[in-house]
């Protein structure tokens, strides 16, 4: 990763204002599903069709989230378009704060079991 | 008052004079004088901590001992670790931060100077808070660790905790602040030429600090201040009658925890992984190895932090996992001390001061390092864990590696700070001192552990067996007090003679040695374009020889950043809030909004005041 | 005086020979009672060959790499005037080799230390003995759930029967460390941890709290008696018996074995048989130890005995070698100066000074004596 | 608000300005910050063991009998992450703008982008003051403390990014960020929707998962 490799930042080239309101109507659309998804599943609409997703809802969620996270930190913070560098100063924190945030579920969850069940 | 002051300073700046005066020093934003207040004050932190163990030794040193009492004893071990981590070591290491990376990496100071000042205040302000409870009565006493729930408001009343929470609270916003400062400082400022593969291997281990410093710091920042809210607002995270979980804080805190025991030792592999070759005159030993081996070993640091806590019991899979994660970093660790070895080896040595505390760093470290590995598995870890076993294991890496790795940095690069060459023979005598004291104080340490004796005892009684190693022990802590005492006569002593050292003393490879010492306020008349490894040494060979000593010039046409008070104002309002937060039961919010207050107006202040 | 070379010599080993002899014996696992290095259970075995190995490998690399560095130390003085040595850089076969072998030597610590992880981890079946400890601020309770017993900082146990721990604490982490026989298990308020061993010789041996746990942690020792099957039986035995009243007559104490190695011998508290009920000493501290409020704290029965009381029970405090968890030698005096003064002798400890004056001390022990 | 040894324009190593890399250093360390109290919430969001149990989705009746309504309101929240979600569109406008010298663009929108964040501090604290009249509080269990812990300290950071484009909002408004300083903007801009993708991860794992 050695930054040398550019001397210069290059003039960058920030998507249009179009493109803004897009990933913005995209953004709308996700969280109204994300919304929906609850709506259906568990709240005053939830049928039984609504139960059979249950076991699926908080992956779906979570790929809803992180779908928007990725597209603000693309498209509105850059990373597509800024030096890598950026991006790795970002993703890498991201990738040891997920990790510890499952591990500590992970641990913890153990630890409540099995201090419990007695 | 103020005003006119620095009118007066910059003047005087602009006629390429040195600023003198406290005033100066105060309001300095330039990152050696920085470096020296941080190796300063934390020297001070040092020589308190010390005595703080002194005092634990002459405690121990008979059983049933009574010269303290048992919750002086745990104000003072738990102060001492404190102390010793953050007050001494830390920012012994920001010092040669400070100083040297900007040196080395060719610049004319750091991305950020103000809020390098602003780090280095909220420091000290931090130190002084933590050490302001000895005047109330209420030091720290639950250990640096501070385990819950003992530090909860029903075990710990008082304001002993509150000191530390707060306080270590504090010193963190200064760590995190120089992190992200010498963070971009090192990929930014760099002199032209000089690629991340031809940075000195000192700024490369402490460029992996600062990323080691960002990404565990918030993670004690919310541990305290989940401990603050269970304290101060009543919420129950750490207490198990309410379903809290004590446990989360063990994770929480060594999450941090880990991580920062290679933020204390990784600054100190690379001043030795520069003091090697420059004595050895032989070029480091498999450059890339050193780096990515650090890098690997920064890596992995997040990833055991629960070694600390095989004794809590978290099943035999958690355990495999943190063992075998454990038993990892011995690789990259070991590569880092063979490499060591293969620089010296078919050397050509030259035993200068600062060549005996990187050789004893490399000595002390492997046995450091090797009881370390014993640590590693849990069905053997359950009998060492909280013995004087790991007071021994980590002594031998905090003191045997980081204070002798300091040391070296100290003795090598003191005429780059001073113009002053610290005496040879003083240099070695405390050399020697040291190393008696030190391997006499705490080898015997691993026999008392492995034989019983537990850790953080006031005392211990009779018929255990424990009575003659600890005597030793606290008759050799005073020889280990002895060595520093020459170290600071050795300081009073070249100080009150000339400034008398060359730019390059020692036959040195890296740019800090290109320009006079001390430097003049602009490191560099002109920044140099580097073209390899070793730029000097490049030089040099290209000369044939020795470099004429470099001119001192005149600053004019060098524009520097201004001297500025704000960084002290803020965080002066940033401490004013912490302890308008520690008041909090007396004052209502009225503290921690005058202080916020105080600290708006500073911030304000800074960012509408021109730099220069 | 001058002296010959031949007793300068001997002068000088006059005074490194005693030196010598002190770090030996301070040296040797038989010189330390709670020492981890002569283990006397499978539990501790366990731990204790992974540590021999891991320390036969790291011996081994100590001497190599060390001696490596002191020759270079040695080999390689420089003068200034000397030429530049050659500039090697590195040299990727050696650098592999020296990744590689670390790596192997590690792997052969790491497959007995997985093993161990799950041997040490499995949870007991058969014949075990349950036995629930309790950590206390600074004490220790043990409490037998299937013989309905509870005793405090000596904890009793059959040799060549696996017991079987089920770990908790009343208010903060302790860590219970019976060095001879397992290595730590931390105990948590809210929260059961496990531990188990097989004791393998009878004997008394000392263990301790290795948590920091407050002020007092310093003086958080317990003791563990190892008996036979057959004694332990007629301790449980005696014990059942022990209600508000104790048995008039005391078992032979003294048919405990403490005579194995590295235990320590027990010192007879009392020469004086003890007094019992009839005594009027025994009967003016019965009425003390209602009146000074000592029952809120402290139960003086081993069968039946509450829960969650602030103090340890005393069922069978005149027999236990050591008060106020491993402070004091359970002497008569000790015992006085205790009542009379526990805040003097452990500061911070939760039972206050009461006022007892000298005379009431004395009934209170020969009351509390009488609770074997 | 320069803050760097090279006066005047810098050449640095990387071509990176100092405080754009700065700032996302900050960022990257701040994922810990949040990753910590979403662990501590995940963690604690079900347990208790003195006062009443959770009752964020449910209707819950303690073993005393006394029933607890559920609390969380999904509509309102809804609308408090669109808000922030069209704050952070507005802000990159507000950028656009800046960048191209269009200081009425730039006035507009990021006043729309202050407007946001201050509703959005505003449904915080109305939602806050609802749950402490519903019985929930920091004292209450370890669900009351973990989610006003977690969501306070997002809302401590929405604050502190209202004054910052408040500033900034003055400082345009007086026109002093022309087209050359708009980097400053883009370093609120930064922090602004680094706040917002926080609330991205924070919306459904408190507010949808049960």
């Amino acid at each position: 990763m050695d930054a040398h490799a550019t001397s210069a930042e290059p003039e960058r080239s920030h998507p249009s204002v179009g493109v803004y309101v897009r990933i913005g109507l995209v953004l709308f659309v996700l969280t109204a599903l994300e919304v929906g998804l609850y709506e259906f599943t568990y709240g005053g609409h939830a049928g039984p069709a609504g139960a059979a997703i249950q076991p699926f809802f908080v992956p779906l969620l979570l790929l809803l989230s992180a779908g928007k996270f990725a597209l603000v930190a693309m498209f509105y913070m850059h990373l597509k378009q800024d030096h890598r560098l950026f991006t790795g100063v970002f993703v890498f924190p991201l990738i040891i704060a997920t990790v510890l945030i499952l591990g500590l579920v992970v641990l913890e969850a153990y630890h409540f079991a099995f201090a419990r069940a007695g | 008052m103020a005003t006119t002051a620095l009118d007066q300073q910059r003047a005087h700046a602009a006629a390429g004079h040195e600023p003198t005066g406290l005033w100066s020093w105060i309001t300095t934003v330039d990152h050696k004088r920085i470096g020296i207040l941080y190796g300063a004050t934390a020297f001070t932190f040092f020589l308190m901590g010390g005595i703080e163990a002194l005092l634990l030794r002459i405690q121990l040193g008979t059983p049933n001992n009574t010269f303290l009492s048992p919750e002086t004893y745990n104000e003072l071990f738990t102060m001492h670790g404190t102390t010793m981590i953050f007050l001494a070591i830390m920012p012994l290491s920001a010092a040669f931060f400070n100083f040297i990376i900007p040196l080395q990496i060719g610049a004319r100071d750091v991305a950020f100077p103000r809020l390098n000042a602003f780090s280095y205040w909220v420091f000290l302000l931090g130190g002084l808070f933590l050490n302001a409870s000895w005047l109330f009565g209420a030091a720290p006493d639950t250990g640096w660790f501070g385990y819950a729930n003992l530090t909860s408001k029903q075990y710990s009343p008082g304001l002993h905790v509150d000191f530390w929470m707060l306080g270590l609270q504090t010193l963190g916003v200064a760590s995190l602040a120089a992190a992200v400062n010498f963070f971009t400082t090192v990929l930014n400022m760099r002199a032209p030429g000089m690629k991340l593969m031809r940075m000195p291997i000192f700024t490369w281990m402490s460029f992996i600090t600062q990323v080691l410093l960002l990404l565990a710091f918030p993670v004690i920042t919310v541990a305290l201040i989940l401990l603050m809210f269970d304290r101060f607002f009543g919420t129950n995270f750490y207490v198990p009658t309410a379903g809290g979980d004590p446990l989360l804080w063990q994770h929480l805190f060594w999450i941090f925890g880990h991580p920062e025991v290679y933020i204390l030792i990784l600054p100190a592999f690379g001043i030795v992984s520069e003091v090697l070759p420059v004595f050895a005159r032989k070029p480091l030993f498999g450059y890339a190895a050193m780096v990515f081996s650090g890098i690997f070993i920064a890596f992995l640091a997040f990833g055991v932090w629960a070694h600390h806590m095989f004794a809590t019991g978290m099943g035999p899979i958690a355990d495999t996992y943190f063992s075998l994660a454990t038993m990892l970093i011995a690789i990259p660790t070991g590569v880092k001390i063979f490499n060591w070895l293969g620089t010296v080896w078919g050397g050509s040595i030259q035993y200068k001061t600062p060549m005996y505390f990187a050789l004893a760093f490399v000595a002390m470290f492997i046995i450091g390092g090797l009881s370390g590995v014993m640590h590693g598995s849990p069905p053997a870890d359950l009998q060492q864990t909280d013995t004087y076993f790991v007071v021994a294991h980590f002594h031998y890496v905090m003191f045997g590696g980081s204070i002798f790795g300091l040391a070296a940095g100290a003795y090598y690069w003191w005429p780059k700070m001073f113009g002053r060459m610290l005496d040879e023979r003083l240099g070695k005598l405390h050399f020697w001192l040291m190393l008696i004291g030190f391997n006499l104080t705490f080898f015997p340490m691993h026999i008392l552990g492995l034989n019983g004796m537990p850790r953080r005892v006031y005392t211990y009684p009779e018929g255990l067996g424990f009575e003659e190693l600890n005597l030793l022990e606290t008759i050799s802590a005073f020889l280990l007090a002895a060595s520093f005492a020459v170290f600071l006569y050795n300081i009073i002593k070249t100080w009150r003679g000339p400034r008398n050292a060359p730019a390059d003393p020692w036959n040195a490879a890296t740019l800090e040695w290109t320009i006079p010492s001390p430097p003049q306020e602009w490191n560099f008349a002109e920044i140099p374009v580097v073209h390899g490894r070793d730029p000097l040494w490049e030089a040099k060979r290209e000369h044939g020889g020795p470099l004429p000593e470099p001119p001192k010039v005149s600053g004019a046409g060098i524009h520097m950043p201004n001297p500025s008070y704000w960084p002290l104002v803020t965080a002066l309002g940033l401490s004013a809030m912490m302890s308008g937060l520690m008041l909090i039961h007396h004052l209502g919010p009225w503290g921690i909004i005058a202080g916020g207050a105080i600290l708006l107006f500073g911030v304000f202040n800074w960012a509408f005041e021109p730099a220069g | 005086m001058p002296l010959t070379p031949a007793s300068r010599h001997l002068r000088r080993w006059a005074c490194v020979l005693p030196l010598l002899v002190l770090v030996a014996g301070a040296c040797s696992p038989g010189h330390y009672p709670q020492t981890t290095l002569r283990p006397l259970s499978d539990f501790a075995r366990i731990g204790d060959d992974i540590q021999n190995n891991t320390l036969y490998w790291a011996t081994g690399v100590f001497v190599l790499v060390e001696g490596a560095l002191l020759y270079a130390i040695f080999r390689f003085r420089g003068r200034p005037d000397d030429p530049e040595p050659s500039q090697v850089h590195g040299n990727t076969v050696i650098e592999i080799i020296w990744t590689v072998i670390p790596a192997l030597i590690l792997a052969a610590i790491a497959v007995p230390t997985v093993r161990g992880i799950f041997q040490t981890n499995a949870i007991p079946t058969g014949d075990v003995l349950r036995v629930d400890v309790v950590g206390h601020q600074w004490w220790w309770e043990f409490r037998y759930p299937t013989l309905n017993l509870t005793t405090a900082n000596e904890l009793h146990i059959p040799v060549g029967q696996t017991v079987s721990l089920h770990l908790g604490s009343a208010d903060v982490i302790h860590s219970f460390w019976p060095p001879r026989f397992a290595g730590k298990r931390d105990v948590f308020p809210n929260r059961e941890t496990r531990l188990w061993f097989k004791a393998e010789r009878a004997g008394e041996y000392p263990g301790q709290c290795a948590e920091f746990c407050g002020i007092q942690h310093a003086r958080m020792a317990f003791r563990v008696r190892a008996q036979s099957p057959a004694e332990f039986q007629t301790w449980v035995a005696h014990m059942q018996t022990l209600g508000t009243k104790p048995a008039a007559a005391a078992p032979a104490r003294d048919s405990v074995h403490t005579a194995s190695a590295g235990a320590t011998v027990r010192s007879d508290p009392q020469a004086a048989p003890p007094a019992g009920p009839t005594d009027p000493a025994y009967a003016a501290g019965e009425k003390l130890f209602a009146a000074k409020g000592c029952v809120g704290c402290h139960s003086l029965t081993a069968v039946n005995a509450p829960k969650g009381l602030v103090g340890p029970n005393l069922a069978n405090v005149g027999a236990r070698t050591y008060i106020a968890a491993g402070t004091l030698k359970n002497t008569d005096e000790n015992l006085a100066h205790w009542i009379r003064d526990p805040q003097g002798i452990k500061k911070g400890v939760l039972m206050p000074n009461l006022g007892v004056t000298a005379d009431e001390a004395r009934s209170l022990v020969a009351f509390l004596r009488a609770h074997q | 608000m320069t803050d760097t040894a090279h006066a005047g324009h810098l050449e640095t190593a990387t071509g990176l300005d100092n405080r754009k890399l700065a700032i996302w250093t900050f960022i990257g360390s701040e994922c810990l910050f949040f990753a910590s109290l979403i662990s501590n919430y995940l963690v604690h969001k079900e347990t208790w063991l003195t006062g009443p149990g959770p009752f964020p989705h449910e209707a819950w009746t303690s073993p005393a009998g006394k029933v607890f309504e559920p609390i969380i309101e999904i509509p309102l929240v809804t609308l408090g992450t669109a808000l922030l979600l069209f704050s952070s569109l507005f802000v990159v406008l507000a950028l656009a703008n800046a960048q191209r010298g269009n200081r009425k663009g730039l006035l507009l929108w990021l006043g729309l982008t202050l407007l946001c964040g201050v509703f959005f501090v505003g449904m915080q604290v109305y939602e806050f003051t609802h749950f402490v009249h519903k019985g929930l509080t920091l004292k209450t269990n370890l669900f009351g403390g973990s989610f006003f812990v977690l969501t306070g300290f997002h809302g401590t950071h929405v604050t502190i990014g209202v004054i910052w484009l408040f500033t900034l909002w003055i400082e345009a408004f007086r026109g002093k960020i022309p087209p050359a300083k708009s980097l400053n903007l883009e370093i609120a801009a930064l922090y602004w929707h680094f706040v917002d993708v926080v609330w991205v991860v924070i919306f459904p794992v408190v507010y949808l998962i049960k």
